[in-house]
């Protein structure tokens, strides 16, 4: 696990911790209790693979993301959570600019992938989408075989010279995303008619299949079951080591399990951001707290 | 019903439209419905029988045929007059920025019969070898016979093939001695491997092609001629021209008739008939210096539109022995 | 991860490739919109540097002094005084006026001719309703004759011939030189049926008759081909009936549209001894021959309707014709309105069949009813079109442009309503 | 009353029905404690009872239509003398005529036979009675049906289900009007097809290679009957056709695929309706275009090349035709796309496809059908064509591949055929309809072949 | 909660509690260690609202329910567990016969809904679907309002007769399934412009806006945040008072918080059935067990 150093940590964060620790009476509103742009906690890394300042996102007049600074570090685990609505996917879909194809989302904000600016007009999605790969919140299998759903990204970035080597690669990313044996009977039957659990399973699978370096997941396990689940744990962990990972979870446990760092989301806001061990044992804004505490699982 | 239905031919439409429209204007009936079907299909519709909902009057490019005649016998459509209404010629034009040709009737049938007497000499009909007019005769241009013309639905084809190409094709002693089936087979079959371009039954899509393409030749109705004389000019044939005279009188060789046929059991039960017979043959529509002459009716000999016109305005029924 | 980075080496490489042929695809795409959006403008130009010339009358403004002497009519109420009178007369009178070197019997004649060959009716329907302007002076706006519009409107191009004689073309000239023969905007067009006259020939009646004829289409065809649609996609049980239907929709979808005129002329004409040459007819005629175009796209548009989406409203209790109605139909009309305006426009455009049923008549009065003789505007282009006149062939022109208005105005609902209803799931 | 105002009465009878029957059933349901008690909502109990208004006294009037003509011209010639009585029903139809001209004042009672003016003034009699008579009816039907379902508003009936079967069987009658219309078209050409096959046998018909009916143009002036070999005919359609197709398909699909993928929005609500303006421009207008400006192009282009090229040509027509039906596939394929999930183009996107990529890979499979849906249409419109095919590429039935000759479709002929100058009973004729029902058969059995074909496609793919 | 008697257990059920004492080697494939139609616990209810008897369900050749017998107590709540695409969703629908609507679906054996036969042709599907709720895996809200989706349901059951009244029921609905602040203010928007847990939520509000005897709930809180779950959790301890609730789920946690019975299925078979707190803490399957143990979540 790599040590997060929280370098940057300027003072706001410091005013904040302080904003924190005296309690705010609860029937204020919340938006009172979050400044924009301030977040409590280690927001920056030192070796950041995402520099993101500023961010705002908004669909037509309304915003969903307020001014969110963040760093992501290199070969790190990091976890979104927060209540539904609160935009976690709406941010985790500008990091590899998968909100482009929404017509009234408008991103603000300076968004950096290794040192290069995410939203520059220069920028080449395809090779962005390439190395920042996604599995959404729904499963959204292409209605073609099994295969074919797994072998389509390799086969358009060309990652494989022979047939065998894409075999290779469908039962290697199936096996990692714990569905070869159920598939490998049926690798030509559609996709679209698996079991649901078993169609995010594929998905995580056609997204690691072109080995990305980053992959930024939407609630992935929330159609798994608990072997399944944990087999994508395994493969979080075993991928940690070389990848960048983003994942949004409703499950504290499972965020407390896979992640370096929790980042807390409220409205649109970014109110906390730690180590996970910290987040869930001493979180230090009052609302992660409250969300924290009415933890379930 | 209280309309005049008309039926038939679409070379008359466009006079029978004029005397419609001024009889609808001048008079208290209404104007009468005009459809444009054809010659032989206005018959068919016209023979079917009497009752209001078949046609009271149909015009025609061409005679009733004795077979028609008889078919409106068995039908119960008995007493039928006949109207000669005037003449069209059928003229074989081109470009006005092309030399103006001059052809003989046995030319145009070297040019486009499928078959032709052997160049060399011999009664043996071969398929036709012309390529260009100036093969035919070197006193025709050097350039390549490129004929359009009618479908052979139209009645102006039909015109053309029994005047024209018979009329070409007679001249050679050898064709005119055959039985006589056997001579219309060889003198009405048009070639059709390319110099001969059947058109549809559009004329004025020929004039703007000939507009267009100086070598090509058309072949189409007087009417279309006097209309565009900016544009195209008539070869004349047998060395006459096609004027309002000389098709009149029949001088000028490919010209043909014009008729209407009026169902004598409608006349009384739909109003107006006879009223419209009498718009159709006065003098003010059909004269010298009528209306329908503005519109290209070439009209018939005084003394005839006389004699044509008494009987019309009398009803006096067909016999079938005139056809 | 080696493998991670020689990926990502792979996939940079292959970018250039990739973009040449995304940016060739676009290309593409460009190209055809271009071709078909270019053939369009072509076919447009065409169209209107032929025809906008239709959209200007020529007429002849002249002082007519009604006198009752020059036409022999000393009571403009009976009959047939009106019958015997010469009501040219007095028009070559006011022409004189302008021109008085026309004095011979043949040069007033010529001079006469100036005008519209319906100026005479004119004079006699005014005094016929108005009998108190016997011997009064009236300045009337007579249409000119069409040769003298074709002159005005064309003078100097050579692809026209002008049968004006030379004599005539002078006097024109003169005319047009006191402004007594002017051009405007021809109103005539749209408040006339057809004539032989280009000058007075109009199009209200064929407007009128293919207004009616598309009302009796869409009536049918829209209704019935969505019904049809979606008892095929949703009701039809799996069996050998409906794959016959099916076929049989399929097949007629292909069957030319004149066989559709023979079947008008059979059945409804035949059969059922409805008149011929009537809008009911032909409405009917085109909503068979547009059935199929409006079922298939429709049935396509069901298709594309996500399963989820009658889950769950099946899931809340609704019964299958509630999907239907309240979910299915609502999401697939986009669809089945791009299926309605294709098939609208083609039947709006559509000749052959009605050739058959006998709407392809002369009718110059402008029909008000289902039941009323009529032509429509496509049809009435085919016969503007193969008429000799030069003047038709302008009027052909305009009203092939009036026809694409008419389309476009139909279609403008549809359009809008599909644009509404919308949406990606 | 006439049909035409008692057709809007009843429809306003069965809106007034709705009206009274849903105010019952809500009175009804009142003190059971809200329409949750009812088995069907007021509106079905509303909708079954305009149905059951309607329904019935629509069939009424329309039967009344369609006999009371015919039972009143049969009272009116009755009355006449006897001696007068028509002999054939065309006499019958004239009589009847002269007696409502009269009636309508159109001809004048003095000019005509005393007994006709007696009939016309009976035919006037009758007409009135006979109006008033059906306008009582309808109406009473009308209202007794509406009653009857106003009796039936019942909190244990459940409506809907009446109102969704007769909506249901509507539905069907819908789908089944298409076998209607086929049986329609073959009854309107079997007896003459088969007429011809009396004078032209039917191998000739089928195989022969030559397509010449001008030449029987009538019965006694050529011994032969003429030649009718389809075959060049069914060449020549394949071939304009395929042109066509060429020209349809790839500017069409790559149209939509641009527009519903690449333009923005505003470009695609503007240029897609434009695009199916090509659909509605007449055909006439195409055949110009195709005769007088690519026709003689496409010549001199052949030319140019040192090809021989004819001044009418499939190329033209086939070219041109592929103009006219490009929005039968840019439209219908452009719904179609757009109607693919955004979640599928998400899925594509975010593993780097390119925006072509994930149009050829992922959505164009998952859009197929529909295309080709689109795509069969185009190519039936295209075998449809005529007028620009008698414009562009001619009459002559020419046995070639050559789309630089001119050669004519199978509906051209039928179309000149029937439109032009017809002999009542020529084989000429009559070998339209013979075409008409080739056609049929043929179009009838490849679409039979594509539903197998596509079934099999669908179960080895599900 | 309602005390469920096993009276009709039979001694199928002993045989097979037998066969799970006896350990079964981890190597053998496990078809063979479950028998077809035998099921260890207590499958078998006293008061059933639900008797499902040896229903099988096959798409096309693939038989995905495996001769199941089972009975659903009135005013039960009963947890279906078991790994991804074990037929847990395929068995939901059965009882709702929402499998009407796939073709290829074929459901044999008897199904009876308070001793009526569901599967019976005469049975009028729609009186059985507002009387058996469903709440499906992926959320589907219809392209229309907030306010309308809720709407639908009643306004079609005609369940209110006034305006007002429809707006208290969704008023009721959203409350109930915890939208009602975040959707109050934008009820008239479209549903599917909303978060996926937003969505989730609005597909229960949907369900229960036409109170049904039963709901059937597929995973209702895989989308939703720990609040949310929370809220939705305490709905069905409330509803379990006066409905029947069937709920799908791959939280054991979940299952263990709600439900009074706990289903365990495996590949198509039912393997055991049994109170809550028994099947977690003393499985008598092999299976169920190994299931158990590798618990996450
Ligand atoms: N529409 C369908 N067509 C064909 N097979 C299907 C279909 N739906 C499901 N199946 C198959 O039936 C089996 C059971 O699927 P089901 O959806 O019931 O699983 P599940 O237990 O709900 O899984 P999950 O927890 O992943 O949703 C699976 O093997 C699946 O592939
Ligand atoms: N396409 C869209 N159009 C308009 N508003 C949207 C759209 N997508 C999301 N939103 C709004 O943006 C806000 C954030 O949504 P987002 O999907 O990011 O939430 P989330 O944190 O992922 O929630 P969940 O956990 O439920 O998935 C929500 O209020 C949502 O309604
Ligand atoms: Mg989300
Ligand atoms: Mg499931
Ligand atoms: O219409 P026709 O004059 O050619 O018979």
């Amino acid at each position: 696990m790599n040590t997060i150093n929280p370098s940057i940590s300027t003072g706001v964060n410091m005013r904040d911790k302080q904003a924190a620790e005296i309690p705010v009476p609860q029937d204020k509103p919340e938006d009172t209790i979050i400044e924009e742009g301030k977040t409590v906690g280690k927001p920056f890394a030192s070796d950041p693979k995402f520099q993101l300042r500023n961010v705002s996102v908004s669909y037509g007049s309304d915003r969903a993301i307020k001014d969110i600074s963040l760093d992501i570090g290199r070969n790190e685990v990091i976890s979104f959570i927060g209540p539904s609505g609160c935009g976690k996917s709406t941010f985790l879909r500008c990091l590899n600019r998968m909100n482009d194809s929404i017509d009234i989302c408008r991103v603000k904000g300076q968004l950096m992938l290794d040192g290069e600016d995410i939203y520059s007009p220069k920028r080449d999605v395809v090779e962005l989408r390439a190395r920042v790969g996604m599995v959404f919140q729904k499963p959204n299998p292409f209605p073609k075989s099994i295969y074919d759903n797994v072998a389509y990204g390799p086969k358009i970035h060309g990652l494989a010279n022979r047939k065998s080597e894409l075999d290779e690669i469908v039962e290697n990313s199936l096996r990692k995303a714990g569905l070869w044996e159920e598939a490998k009977d049926r690798l030509d039957s559609v996709a679209t008619g698996m079991s649901g659990g078993q169609q995010q399973r594929l998905c995580i699978a056609r997204a690691i299949a072109v080995s990305p370096e980053v992959i930024l997941m939407d609630e992935p396990c929330s159609a798994l079951d608990p072997i399944a689940t944990a087999r994508v744990e395994e493969l979080i962990a075993d991928m940690s080591k070389s990848y960048t990972i983003v994942i949004v979870t409703h499950s504290m446990q499972q965020a407390a399990r896979v992640s370096n760092r929790t980042a807390y989301f409220h409205l649109g806001h970014l109110v906390e951001v730690n180590e996970t061990n910290k987040v869930f044992t001493s979180p230090e804004h009052q609302l992660t707290e409250s969300y924290i505490t009415g933890r379930f699982g | 019903r209280d309309t005049i239905n008309i039926v038939g031919s679409s070379t008359v439409y466009p006079f029978a439209t004029v005397v419609a429209e001024r009889f609808g204007r001048n008079t208290d009936f209404p104007t009468p419905k005009l459809e444009s079907t054809g010659s032989g299909g206005g018959l068919k519709l016209f023979c079917e029988g009497v009752g209001t909902q078949h046609p009271d009057i149909t015009n025609a490019s061409r005679r009733m045929k004795p077979g028609e005649f008889e078919n409106c016998q068995s039908n119960g459509v008995e007493k039928i007059t006949e109207v000669r209404i005037g003449a069209d010629g059928i003229v074989i034009a081109n470009s006005r920025d092309a030399e103006k040709l001059d052809l003989t009737l046995k030319q145009v049938f070297l040019a486009l019969a499928k078959e032709v007497p052997d160049p060399d000499g011999g009664d043996e009909l071969v398929p036709n070898p012309y390529e260009k007019w100036s093969e035919i005769d070197s006193s025709l241009p050097d350039f390549e016979i490129s004929v359009m013309g009618p479908p052979p639905t139209s009645g102006t084809r039909d015109a053309f093939v029994e005047i024209a190409m018979q009329g070409g094709c007679k001249q050679y002693d050898f064709i005119k001695n055959m039985d006589k089936s056997e001579m219309k087979s060889v003198c009405h079959a048009m070639r059709e491997d390319g110099p001969f371009i059947e058109a549809g039954e559009n004329d004025n899509l020929i004039v703007q092609r000939l507009a267009q393409d100086p070598q090509t030749l058309g072949i189409f109705g007087y009417s279309f001629l006097m209309e565009n004389t900016g544009q195209i000019q008539a070869a004349s044939v047998n060395g006459v021209e096609p004027t309002p005279e000389a098709i009149s009188s029949e001088d000028y060789p490919v010209a043909r008739s014009l008729w209407f046929y009026v169902k004598n059991a409608h006349v009384g039960v739909v109003p107006g008939i006879k009223e419209y017979i009498a718009e159709f043959t006065s003098e003010s529509a059909w004269g010298d210096n009528g209306y329908l002459v503005d519109v290209g009716l070439i009209p018939l000999p005084r003394d005839q539109r006389m004699k044509t016109a008494k009987r019309a305005r009398n009803l006096e029924p067909m016999t079938g022995n005139e056809l | 991860m080696s493998d991670q980075s020689s990926q990502a080496e792979i996939v940079r490489n292959s970018l250039k490739r990739r973009y040449r042929k995304e940016r060739r695809f676009r290309l593409y795409g460009m190209v055809a919109i271009f071709i078909a959006l270019g053939s369009l403008f072509i076919l447009f130009a065409d169209i209107i540097g032929k025809g906008h010339t239709g959209f200007i009358k020529t007429t002849i403004t002249l002082d007519v002094t009604l006198d009752s002497e020059m036409m022999y009519l000393d009571d403009p109420t009976d009959e047939d005084q009106r019958s015997m009178a010469d009501f040219v007369a007095p028009i070559i009178d006011a022409l004189q006026d302008h021109i008085p070197e026309a004095e011979t019997a043949a040069e007033k004649r010529e001079l006469g001719r100036l005008v519209g060959n319906y100026a005479a009716s004119e004079v006699r329907d005014l005094l016929e309703n108005n009998p108190d302007l016997l011997n009064t002076t009236q300045t009337i706006e007579f249409l000119a004759h069409d040769r003298v519009s074709t002159y005005v409107k064309h003078a100097g191009n050579p692809r026209y011939s002008i049968k004006l004689s030379e004599q005539q073309q002078r006097w024109v000239d003169e005319l047009v030189e006191k402004g007594v023969i002017d051009t405007s905007f021809n109103d005539v067009l749209f408040s006339r049926g057809d004539s032989r006259e280009p000058s007075n020939a109009g199009i209200l009646g064929a407007i009128v008759g293919s207004l009616l004829t598309m009302l009796v289409t869409l009536a049918i065809a829209f209704p019935v081909g969505i019904a049809a649609a979606v008892y095929l996609e949703e009701f039809a049980p799996q069996n050998k009936f409906t794959d016959f239907i099916e076929v049989n929709i399929n097949n007629l979808a292909a069957v030319p549209s004149i066989i559709f005129g023979l079947l008008g002329l059979a059945v409804f004409i035949g059969l059922f001894g409805m008149p011929r040459s009537v809008p009911v007819v032909g409405g009917m005629v085109l909503a068979l021959m547009t059935l199929p175009t409006i079922i298939i796209s429709s049935r396509a548009a069901i298709k594309s309707v996500p399963p989820s989406i009658r889950e769950a409203a099946e899931g809340v209790g609704a019964s299958k014709m509630q999907v239907v109605l309240h979910h299915v139909i609502p999401l697939a009309m986009p669809g089945m309105l791009t299926g309605t305006i294709i098939g609208m426009a083609q039947a709006l455009g559509e000749t052959a069949p009605l050739l058959l049923i006998g709407m392809v008549a002369f009718i110059v009065d402008v029909p008000t009813g289902f039941f009323d003789s009529a032509t429509v505007l496509p049809v009435q282009i085919y016969l503007w079109a193969s008429s000799s006149e030069q003047g038709f062939i302008e009027l052909a022109s305009a009203a092939i442009m009036v026809l694409l208005t008419f389309m476009i105005s139909m279609n403008a609902l549809a359009i809008w309503l599909r644009k509404r209803l919308e949406r990606r799931w | 009353m006439q049909t035409a105002n008692l057709l809007p009465l009843v429809l306003v009878l069965a809106v007034v029905a709705y009206g009274l029957a849903y105010m019952r059933s809500r009175a009804v349901a009142a003190p059971l404690g809200g329409i949750r008690n009812l088995k069907a909502l007021p509106f079905y109990y509303a909708a079954r009872a305009a149905l059951w208004c309607a329904i019935p006294a629509l069939i009424v009037l329309a039967a009344w239509a369609g006999f009371e003509g015919k039972i009143i011209q049969g009272i009116v010639i009755a009355s006449l003398p006897q001696e007068t009585w028509p002999e054939s029903a065309g006499e019958a139809s004239l009589i009847l005529s002269q007696i409502s001209n009269v009636a309508a004042g159109k001809l004048n009672p003095e000019f005509v036979p005393e007994h006709i003016a007696g009939a016309a003034s009976l035919l006037e009699n009758l007409e009135s009675q006979s109006r008033n008579f059906k306008a009582i009816l309808v109406i009473l039907i009308a209202i007794l049906g509406a009653a009857f379902a106003w009796t039936r508003v019942a909190p244990h009936i459940n409506a809907r289900k009446n109102v969704e079967t007769t909506l249901r069987r509507i539905f069907f009658v819908c789908a089944a009007l298409a076998v209607l219309t086929t049986a329609g078209i073959v009854f309107s050409v079997i007896f003459e097809t088969v007429r011809f096959f009396n004078r032209v046998p039917l191998s000739e018909f089928l195989f022969g290679t030559t397509w010449s009916p001008q030449t029987a143009l009538r019965a006694d002036q050529v011994g032969a009957e003429g030649a009718f070999g389809v075959i060049p005919l069914f060449t020549g359609t394949l071939l304009i056709s395929a042109i066509a197709l060429l020209v349809a398909v790839p500017v069409g699909l790559l149209s939509a695929i641009y527009l519903s993928e690449y333009a923005s929005r505003r470009v695609r609500s503007t240029a897609k309706p434009v695009l199916e303006m090509l659909a509605g421009i007449p055909t006439v207008v195409y055949g110009f275009f195709a005769a007088l400006t690519v026709a003689p192009f496409i010549r001199d282009l052949a030319e140019m090349v040192g090809l021989e090229a004819s001044s009418q040509s499939a190329l033209a027509a086939g070219l041109v035709m592929g103009i006219m039906i490009v929005p039968f596939v840019s439209s219908l394929s452009d719904d179609v796309i757009n109607a693919v999930p955004q979640t599928m183009r998400d899925g594509s996107l975010a593993l780097g496809a390119t925006q072509s990529e994930t149009m050829k890979k992922v959505i164009f499979p998952a859009a197929l059908p529909g295309i080709i849906g689109g795509i069969l249409l185009a190519a039936s419109r295209a075998i449809g064509e005529t007028m620009i095919v008698v414009m562009a590429a001619g009459l002559a039935a020419n046995l070639t591949a050559n789309p630089l000759e001119s050669v004519t479709t199978v509906t051209v002929q039928i179309a000149t055929l029937l439109v032009g100058d017809q002999e009542f009973d020529s084989a000429k004729t009559l070998s339209a309809f013979a075409l008409g029902m080739l056609l049929f058969i043929v179009t009838l059995l490849l679409n039979v072949v594509a539903l197998k074909i596509v079934r099999k496609y669908r179960e080895q793919y599900e």
